[in-house]
């Protein structure tokens, strides 16, 4: 049998700098990150490795997506992918995610002194930046509903609370979405104005960093307000990176627990058999490997069409979070299973990829959530795909 | 089954037991309590659970069916199938002691002598001594006949060497039931094993706590470094163990005849994931209003209630032709992969707030979704993987060939 | 582990009567319908065996719930669960489900001189009765929407189509529903009136007859029409008959087919074993077992309720339809797939069961409809169930 | 692929091929035709086919990578992935001549002698030779090694002996592609097997024809009772059929290097469940309304999706690691189980409507749904059953101990 079809359109691109993007992010975290260090981290303030971060940023990793005016490698963001996968295949605990995310809101909504200060910062790693869209109680909003901004005197105050800000603690800036006058705006705020707001959230997920920040009445001048009167567009393009670095950190941390798995079932034994031959635990690998294949090829089009203003963008991005949001929590799931009382210990090394797993698919939009927009998107004429 | 009270009966002791464990049931304390019986980690939990148990020891709603000689109550089990079910429905503790009530004791009263029925039967109703399990090995944990643990009879003791893991309650424990070798000349792994009621407070036997997934202690590893326990341990004949340990397993995996009640583990229902649907918000409204959500209530609701009537079903022989042993043999597979399903979806419903995890003041219902997913696994690995069910049920219930 | 919860109630009873009815049922259909017949059945006219029928109406399965003032044997409904079920397990080719719902729908509806006229006839095997409630293009609207009937001079005139009707070629009446002055009313056409208005369907289960007919002017008399001013009770009572048989049937026929797959497992060999021994069949076979387990216990719950008046009788039926329905379809399926090549030829009897099992799934409702109405009828208030 | 046109080249060949297929498709006939090769059953759908593939060979858009020398094209691979997906798009028939063009022709192309390929490739080609295939056996249907047809060696010819079942085309093929036992003194069921390129229409075979679950015909059962034909039918080595089988599996079972080119089968697709969706009727509304269907149509969207971008992605070795083989072997099997699954669920979105069958005047489609749902298992057994692929890809791709 053959593909339905095969389009001569580029559907799927990778260049050779991506490959080499991907080669080298392998090759370092694979000699500075190994599952000692993921497990270090665990019990870390910070959850990752200054030193390795900061190689991070040398290598251009922080700036990729930057253009070069503000020392960045300008390259498109669909790149990132390269190297979010291996990092997912690592269990990499580090900013890059955060840090990205608002490097990438700033160059949509700040102003030009904004972004001249900031971006160098956030690419040489001298500065740690986050984001934070998300309010408690409202699942997958997106955009503010809860937190205001409102004039006061020479500068505004704002109200409500923000939750799963990544690395707030550690962060230099965080970019803060509220509602001001009905529309939503961008506020950029300095370590210093959230001292004492900000609680450290306990999350599944060991290796990750996140707060809660309560915003309530906390006075900011005028220059901190973001220029975009309407910062909609800014903040859907930042979740269009979000969805696209963690599909691919769930490609790779999918990849990377089949593999732990597929280690156990070649070496262990019972009942004088490698167990990797009993159909009941070689069968399931094989539709996890199937739907991690498939998953990819979603990832590396949605990468490819990144850049491209279209439905079939959003469609491609949708489709990567939601299919690798399942693929990698099934398959964290069955690595529990399949190494039997071990995979329920806490010293296996299923459980951070299975807590990864469970972070990913519910961060930015849940498999559920896509496939109801993707619905929006698909099912108006047949002919849309 | 005949000797059944009338339906009147049972529904006036219903009344009688919902009243007593109205003024009874055991106030919830300030700290966590487990899932189950797994995951006790801590004295306070341990004391609690241990007194919970004593207290409906005490009022006779433990061991009602067993005999009066060995302290139960040597009643109908009809009643106490009723105690279980209003149990649950209080939402009461499990039995902490749940290895001697439900796997230990029904194989002592099945297997063991006069001495031993009345020697430790009492003690397990009343939680003085609590049991743990000695069968799986770091090398055979499905494998389980293929025990290396030693017992080489010396005079009137055995000395034990070598090592058991995922000891629930091993900290805790008075008594092991214990699998081990006392002949390795057999012909077969099956022959030369015998099955030992061992002491575990004697000198050389080490316990070593084994943290799990969830960042909860509650089981550990055993090591036998030349223990020494009286012959008198020993349950049946030296040689027969694995007889007795298949029997142990009938009981632990699921084949109801016989325990002592009481509760096995926290109940998960479907109505309380409705609960969380009518609660978390999806797009601005509650999730139970999202059709897609609501078709997935619907199945696991339809998926509980068919197992729920089975258990009922099983004690119709007319209705259970061909296959008379299907429900209670497949419950344990079945029932801990609905419980893993449901608490994954749970978690899933919660949408981003799913992401936070025991301990967070703002976790809805203190994380209990999200530690009672990982928990789950503990049932459908636990007393033999879901995939080892399956080749059970498939080869004793359908009758297909061996792999 | 245990049940949750198991009720001092009477979830499920199953009487002596009951019992000695699955053993005669399954000891004449062994005797009198293997394979061959059902096999012969699948050409012929009508479908089924006139002397076996009529050994059934003997034995008073026809009128196993008529009450004995019309010749029955006054059973309750949930009775004929018990009878259903073999006849599923067996593939029996019958009016037996027509002719009890046209009977139950008579009770109903019926005026007294109906049904001491066409009861008796119905439960002897005198007559053959049937029920025309489907109409083309509705899936499951259950009551009539486009058929009519409209007052003309001293009777009526019918107008519309009704679809799926059961028998209808050999049935001596048929029982229709119609809107008249917007409600809904059942009228009684004899075969004679129907006579060139009758087009027979081709059904996907070969051991099946229905038809469509064509009332489009069709003239009838005043005592056609059943008195029941509003007949809505009646067919809601005749629908949840059809899902107590149909579920019976189903679990049935889910038997059947896991037996005669099983069968296969154990007997055929490849590399040199028997096929029943890889896990890839094995475990599946499990499963559907466990699956055929908790629908029977749906099954004889929602045969015990039969006779309250409650939703959770509605319950009971909706969960048995749908979790048979899926179920038998699903044994079917891979009835099909683990037969190999054999599996896939017209020879091979698994396609007999395939067949009956799409029928059955989708006649009635299917799985997706009841789950939609469980869901409003269970999702209110979780303590509900 | 370095020979890789560019994509401009590309784009203006698609729109020549598009004008043909525009002009030359040809009518959909007064007769029913058949989802697959499998499923060809009488001489109008034969003869149709065949004058299609004719039809397409002629106007140079079949064989366009095969050399020149044996009636191909010569052209790079991707001139024919565009006439493919064109094809695809136009939803033209598919080729009659498909175990010539995908399995025998690849094979003898690999692993023929010149003769060979001068001999019967060209034929393949033009559709004037039609091929089936010999593998399968009654007793062996996975386990294709153990076949029992011998073929003794007489002077130039050999001497055949045995049954072939599950001969698609059967009664109009010219050759069989066929493996029979020439020694059966060999150490394993593997040594001993020899591949044949044999004549259909010579003494002494006899083709019965099965009828399928569906009601078609289209697929037999081959008797050979003593039948002779040359020895120059050999392919490769005598004893070395396996290997060569093996080869011809691989064409088989989805990795699409050097296979003629044209549809395999019927494409069906997502959106034609779409339209489906929005011409049913559930509750008074067109079924995509309702958002339980509009969830499972975008899971079936996604899995489309996800393996048309395979097969494109397979073409780019920095994103094939680490398995580069894992989706052209993962194609047959994925693709297959879409497919079925896919049909079942078009038959259900029908509702009561869904038990119209083929010829039912008032069934959606003619009942192609139906019959579809059906002809979707010769998919996933034939060529390989899918419990069969797993195992293979198990085994050779994720490198797990045999069973």
């Amino acid at each position: 049998m053959q593909a339905a079809s095969i389009q001569s359109r580029i559907e799927i691109a990778h260049s050779e700098e991506e490959a080499l993007l991907t080669l080298s992010a392998a090759e370092l975290l694979g000699k500075r990150w190994d599952f000692g260090d993921v497990r270090r981290a665990l019990t870390s303030t910070t959850g990752y490795d200054a030193s390795l971060y900061q190689q991070m940023a040398e290598l251009g990793w922080l700036s990729l997506a930057t253009p070069a005016a503000y020392g960045g490698a300008g390259m498109p963001v669909g790149a990132l992918a390269s190297l979010a996968e291996p990092m997912g295949k690592q269990l990499l605990g580090s900013p890059f995610l955060a840090t990205t995310l608002a490097s990438q809101l700033l160059l949509g909504a700040g102003s030009e002194a904004q972004k001249q200060h900031w971006l160098p910062k956030l690419g040489s790693g001298a500065a740690i930046g986050s984001i934070a869209l998300s309010e408690p109680g409202e699942s997958y909003a997106m955009l503010p509903t809860c937190v205001r901004l409102a004039t006061s005197g020479t500068g505004f105050t704002l109200s409500g609370t923000k939750c799963f800000v990544l690395d707030a603690q550690h962060a230099d800036l965080v970019l803060v979405s509220a509602l001001h006058d009905g529309r939503p705006v961008v506020v950029l705020l300095e370590a210093s104005a959230l001292a004492g707001r900000i609680r450290r959230e306990t999350l599944i997920d060991e290796t990750r960093r996140s707060a809660r920040i309560d915003l309530s009445g906390l006075l900011i001048g005028r220059d901190a307000l973001l220029p975009a009167a309407d910062a909609t567009v800014a903040i859907e393009h930042t979740l269009r990176v979000a969805w696209l670095l963690l599909s691919a950190e769930m490609a790779g941390g999918a990849e990377g627990v089949l593999q732990l798995t597929l280690d156990y079932l070649k070496t262990r034994k019972q009942f004088g058999k490698f167990i990797g031959g009993y159909q009941a635990l070689k069968h399931p690998m094989v539709e996890i490997m199937c739907a991690i294949e498939q998953g990819r090829s979603l990832l590396y089009h949605a990468a490819t069409v990144f850049e491209q203003a279209s439905v079939e963008r959003e469609i491609a991005l949708r489709m990567a979070k939601a299919q690798l949001g399942e693929t990698y929590t099934h398959a964290a799931d069955r690595s529990i299973q399949f190494h039997g009382a071990v995979g329920f210990t806490y010293e296996c090394h299923a459980q951070l990829f299975f807590r990864r797993a469970q972070w990913a698919q519910h961060a930015f939009g849940d498999a559920l959530h896509h496939r109801k927009k993707l619905g929006e998107l698909m099912l108006r004429d047949a002919s849309a795909f | 089954m005949s000797d059944d009270p009338s339906a009147q009966e049972l529904e006036s002791f219903r009344k009688q037991v919902r009243t007593w464990l109205g003024a009874n049931a055991p106030k919830p304390p300030r700290f966590k309590l487990p899932d189950s019986f797994m995951e006790v980690g801590t004295d306070e939990q341990f004391n609690y659970l241990r007194d919970w148990q004593q207290k409906a020891y005490l009022a006779g709603y433990i061991g009602m069916s067993w005999p009066k000689q060995y302290g139960g109550g040597g009643m109908p089990a009809a009643y106490q199938a009723v105690v279980n079910s209003e149990m649950a429905r209080a939402n009461v503790p499990f039995m902490v002691n749940l290895i001697g009530l439900f796997w230990a004791g029904p194989t002592i009263m099945k297997l063991g002598s006069e001495e031993q029925k009345k020697r430790y039967i009492p003690k397990i109703l009343s939680a003085e001594e609590i049991w743990c399990q000695g069968f799986s090995e770091p090398e055979n944990g499905s494998d389980l006949a293929n025990a290396q643990t030693t017992a080489i009879r010396e005079g009137d003791e055995y000395v034990l060497r070598g090592t058991k893991v995922w000891t629930s309650l091993g900290v805790y424990a008075h008594h092991m039931i214990l699998l081990a070798r006392t002949d390795k000349s057999g012909p077969s792994k099956y022959h030369g094993l015998s099955f030992f009621l061992a002491p575990m407070r004697v000198p050389n036997v080490e316990t070593t706590p084994i943290r799990k997934m969830t960042g909860e202690h509650g089981f550990t590893e055993t090591r036998f470094d030349d223990a020494r326990i009286p012959a008198s341990c020993l349950l049946g004949e030296e040689g027969q163990g694995w007889s007795v340990a298949l029997t142990t397993l009938m009981f632990e995996r699921g084949n109801d005849g016989g325990q002592a009640g009481g509760l096995a583990m926290v109940p998960l229902r479907v109505a309380q994931v409705i609960e969380l649907a009518q609660v978390m918000q999806r797009d601005g409204k509650p999730a139970i209003e999202d059709p897609v959500i609501r078709e997935q209530l619907v199945r696991f609701a339809i998926e509980e209630r068919g197992l729920e009537l089975s258990q009922y079903r099983m004690r119709i022989p007319s209705l259970t032709q061909p296959r008379p042993f299907a429900i209670p043999m497949m419950s344990k597979l079945v029932m801990s992969e609905l419980r893993r399903r449901l608490c994954a979806f749970a978690v899933s419903l919660q949408g981003e707030a799913g992401n936070l995890y025991v301990g967070d003041p703002d976790a809805w219902s203190d994380g209990d979704w999200q530690r009672s997913y990982m928990n789950a696994f503990s049932a459908t690995i636990g007393g033999g993987t879901s995939q080892i069910q399956m080749n059970i049920l498939g080869e004793r219930v359908l009758g297909l060939a061996k792999g």
